[in-house]
């Protein structure tokens, strides 16, 4: 069966959650008018390393203990925090991506960094550790989500009873109609969340219905229909049309080939990606055609990704012996 | 630097060591020297004849010193072997010194009086 | 006691990680490849010698602030540990070497441990 | 009767700080279903903070958890130390914890956290647990045996905090239970380096620090889920086994 290209969890909520999700938000700071000595006292007793700057509102700098002892040793104890202050600092903008500060932690080897709004006003501070934690709150929280919607769909499908349910949804696709190309598969999609079904399957079956969608709109000269059948564990997409027909089906599987005329190319359609995507993307894909006739393809995708992840596991390959070889 | 050959009785002096083991062979000619705490590293790597420094108390010390024919053991600081060890350094004839200073402090004390490194 | 740059040329070290922090103090060294025993005997500025090369190595010198680590016998740090060391600030140099042999030549200059 | 239990025994949680925020009790348990485990290990280094929200994360799902850690002796050895109960993994972790030394954690090593079943933060602990113990591996092996618990001293053929690189070799005097190996273990070319391996049961573990890394390479054919069971497996008897897929070189 063919990868189905994924980011890991984690890789996911670094792009997606905002700093300000991850960062501590009471952060102690210092004036610039205040004395090194003062300075001193708010380390000590916060038993902390560094403190950034602010004049009124304003940040304007940030000073740490090695700062402190450069002083203690110069016997400039006395003078100002402005004198001793690094005005160099590597802020964070509190709506960008955690990924943007794992860069910056990783280019400017810092250990901590300031997190500014756009107007350049300081609203939290953010360490390596910060992240972790951050990252290990919305991990868990993102798995309830899961858990949750997954009761709800399965609720939809129990308080409706009969020996077998299922919720069909059908769509009339035209020929060439490229503006509305995709709304079926919009709707598709929508549906789906409605019914709680997990984000990376929602993904995976709105790139298939998509993709099922567009070739009717390509190829089809009298349109065609798209039919979505839903059932508790599985989701069935039929797209049928009346001609002309695929005239060799190993050819039309393999990647880059396309039969779409230039005109729609230049649209930015007909790449001969569309049933190669669809093949990655589903677990099971059936393609009949008979030339002067019609098309039918039938899509299928569970709605429990562990029923397909299974075969996707790669361990254990080897020779079984004994624990004394 | 001249490579000097120095003896067991010159050795404890320089790293101020107490025997563990009985009856030493003072006169015991050491001709180079080793510091490791891992036994792998010293099976592989350390010449027969030498001396080996280490922060490894277990009667394994010992049975590596045996294999790769190590003439003695110097424990460093606070590394002090039980009497297992001890037993086993007596038994297979293997003189077990413990010193008061720490790994870095023996290295140099050792290398300034000239004694060469074991590395095979 | 000479600093970090002067003993990295003098011994012929090579630089492995964060290069531009080699002009450093140093004040004093520390050997053993025990990670337990480095934690509790290494001391700030001071130059840990050890055969370890692992990532935790990276770990110990970054939170005891040591000026650097010389990994002995020619073992090589791996490119995650490089990595560590780069963004963690800490100096990984290395030496075919042994252990005793690049303490005897720090003690010749001047570098002293604990005693 | 008889039957067969796939197992991994040493999985880190994230009390180990170096192991990934991934590593919770659900998607523990939903990755060993996945892999077809029915009997685990739960091994942080030096503490078990985490093994009670793993059973309870693991009840009713066919899978067994058997408490334990990954504990560090003073010769900066790891050993897989198992027992049958919580409560014997708690009066083992009291030894451990007056032998560790006081040092505190500063994320420097990763943070360490409890979380309960659902994998949700409980606190951060704060004294950094991946240290030597002030135990001596001989004393480790004796006391666990004394509490009814097993050893397996991990990843022997890793080149660092294993009874191979540390000790040269395995000590004969060692009365370890079975010895764990990586995935990365070849049998043709590890026995031809450390001959000693013969004399041994070895199993292979992932020592998971991400749900990617957990194995499904060993298999005990057990009558029960329990530490006197594993042990007549380790050693052939009365129709216990442990079979291991071994990798193929190349």
């Amino acid at each position: 069966m063919a990868q189905v290209i994924k980011f890991t969890k984690i890789q996911e909520l670094i792009y997606e959650l905002p700093i300000e999700r991850v960062m501590k938000k009471d952060v102690i700071k210092v004036s610039p008018d205040a004395s090194m000595k003062e300075l001193k006292e708010i380390l000590r007793i916060n038993r902390i390393s560094g403190v950034p700057v602010l004049e009124e509102e304003r940040l304007v700098g940030i000073i740490s203990i090695e700062d402190l002892i450069k002083a203690l040793v110069e016997g400039d104890i006395q003078a100002p925090v402005r004198k001793r202050m690094t005005t160099r600092m590597i802020t964070v903008l509190e709506n960008e991506s955690v990924v943007e500060a794992v860069k910056k932690f990783a280019q400017y080897k810092v250990g901590r960094l300031l997190v500014v709004n756009e107007q350049g006003l300081l609203r939290g501070i953010l360490t390596g550790g910060d992240i972790t934690r951050g990252l290990l709150e919305a991990i868990s929280l993102d798995y309830h989500a899961e858990e949750i919607s997954r009761y709800r769909a399965k609720h939809i499908f129990e308080d409706i009873v009969s020996d077998q349910t299922s919720l069909i949804l059908r769509y009339k696709v035209k020929a060439r109609d490229f503006k509305r190309g995709g709304s079926a598969s919009s709707k598709v999609k929508r549906a789906l969340d409605r019914l709680g079904a997990v984000p990376e399957v929602i993904r995976r079956v709105a790139i298939s219905t998509y993709e099922a969608e567009m070739n009717l709109i390509i190829h089809a000269e009298g349109g065609g229909e798209l039919i979505a059948e839903m059932q508790p564990d599985v989701i069935r997409i039929t797209a049928i049309d009346h001609g002309p027909g695929i005239p060799d089906m190993d050819q039309a599987m393999s990647p880059g080939f396309s039969t779409a005329p230039n005109w729609i190319r230049e649209l930015g359609f007909g790449a001969g990606m569309g049933l190669t995507n669809i093949k990655k993307s589903a677990d099971s894909m059936k393609l009949e055609s008979t030339m002067g006739v019609g098309t039918q393809m039938e899509i299928v995708i569970y709605l429990r990704p562990e029923v397909r992840e299974e075969s996707n596991l790669n361990h254990g390959s080897g020779v079984e012996g004994s624990c004394r070889p | 630097m001249e490579i000097e050959i120095v003896n067991l009785r010159e050795i404890v002096g320089i790293v101020r060591g107490t025997f563990l083991t009985k009856q030493p062979q003072l006169d015991l000619e050491i001709s180079s020297c080793g510091a490791s705490d891992l036994m792998s590293d010293v099976l592989s790597f350390m010449k027969p004849g030498s001396l080996l420094l280490t922060g490894l108390v277990h009667p394994q010390s010992v049975r590596t010193a045996e294999m790769a024919d190590i003439a003695a053991i110097v424990f460093v600081r606070g590394k002090t072997p039980g009497s297992e060890v001890i037993g086993l350094g007596n038994e297979l004839g293997i003189p077990l010194i413990a010193s008061p200073y720490g790994m870095y402090e023996i290295c140099g004390r050792l290398y300034k009086a000239g004694l060469p490194p074991a590395m095979k | 006691m000479p600093s970090l740059k002067e003993i990295t040329q003098k011994l012929n070290l090579e630089v492995v990680s964060s290069a531009s922090l080699v002009d450093r103090p140093v004040t004093g060294g520390y050997a053993s490849d025990l990670l337990s025993c480095a934690m509790k005997g290494a001391q700030k500025d001071y130059l840990w010698v050890t055969l370890q090369s692992h990532l935790n190595v990276v770990a110990v010198a970054s939170l005891l602030n040591l000026a650097g680590v010389i990994i002995t016998e020619g073992s090589q740090p791996d490119g995650e540990t490089i990595t560590r060391a780069e963004k963690e600030g800490v100096v990984l140099l290395v030496t075919p070497k042994t252990t005793f042999t690049v303490v005897g030549d720090l003690t010749l200059l001047g570098v002293k441990g604990d005693s | 009767m008889l039957r067969p239990f796939l197992a991994d025994l040493h999985i880190h949680t994230v009390l180990s700080g170096c192991a990934e925020v991934e590593m919770i009790p659900p998607l523990i348990i939903r990755q060993a279903k996945r892999l077809g485990l029915s009997l685990i290990g739960i091994t942080d280094h030096n503490a078990c903070h985490d093994v009670e929200a793993m059973i309870q994360a693991s009840e009713g799902t066919g899978i067994h958890v058997l408490p334990g850690m990954e504990l560090q002796s003073r010769e900066e050895v790891h050993l897989l130390c198992l027992f049958d109960t919580f409560l014997q993994c708690q009066q083992w972790q009291e030894e451990v914890s007056k032998n560790l030394p006081p040092l505190s954690n500063k994320e420097a090593f990763g943070a360490q956290f409890v979380v309960n079943p659902l994998g949700e933060w409980i606190r951060t602990e704060e004294r950094l647990l991946a240290m030597s113990t002030n135990m001596g591996l001989e004393e480790v092996v004796r006391e666990v045996h004394s509490m009814g618990g097993m050893v397996i001293p991990a990843h022997v053929d890793r080149p660092s905090f294993s009874l191979l690189s540390n000790l040269g070799m395995v000590p004969d005097s060692l009365e370890a239970d079975a010895l764990e190996v990586t995935p990365r273990f070849i049998p043709s070319i590890g026995m031809q380096r450390w001959p000693q391996l013969k004399d041994w049961c070895m199993i292979v573990n992932g020592d998971a620090h991400r749900l990617q890394e957990i194995q499904n390479r060993t298999q005990f054919t057990l009558a029960a889920a329990e530490v006197r069971e594993i042990n007549l497996a380790f050693k052939g008897e009365a129709g216990r086994k442990v079979t291991v897929k071994w990798p193929v070189p190349g």
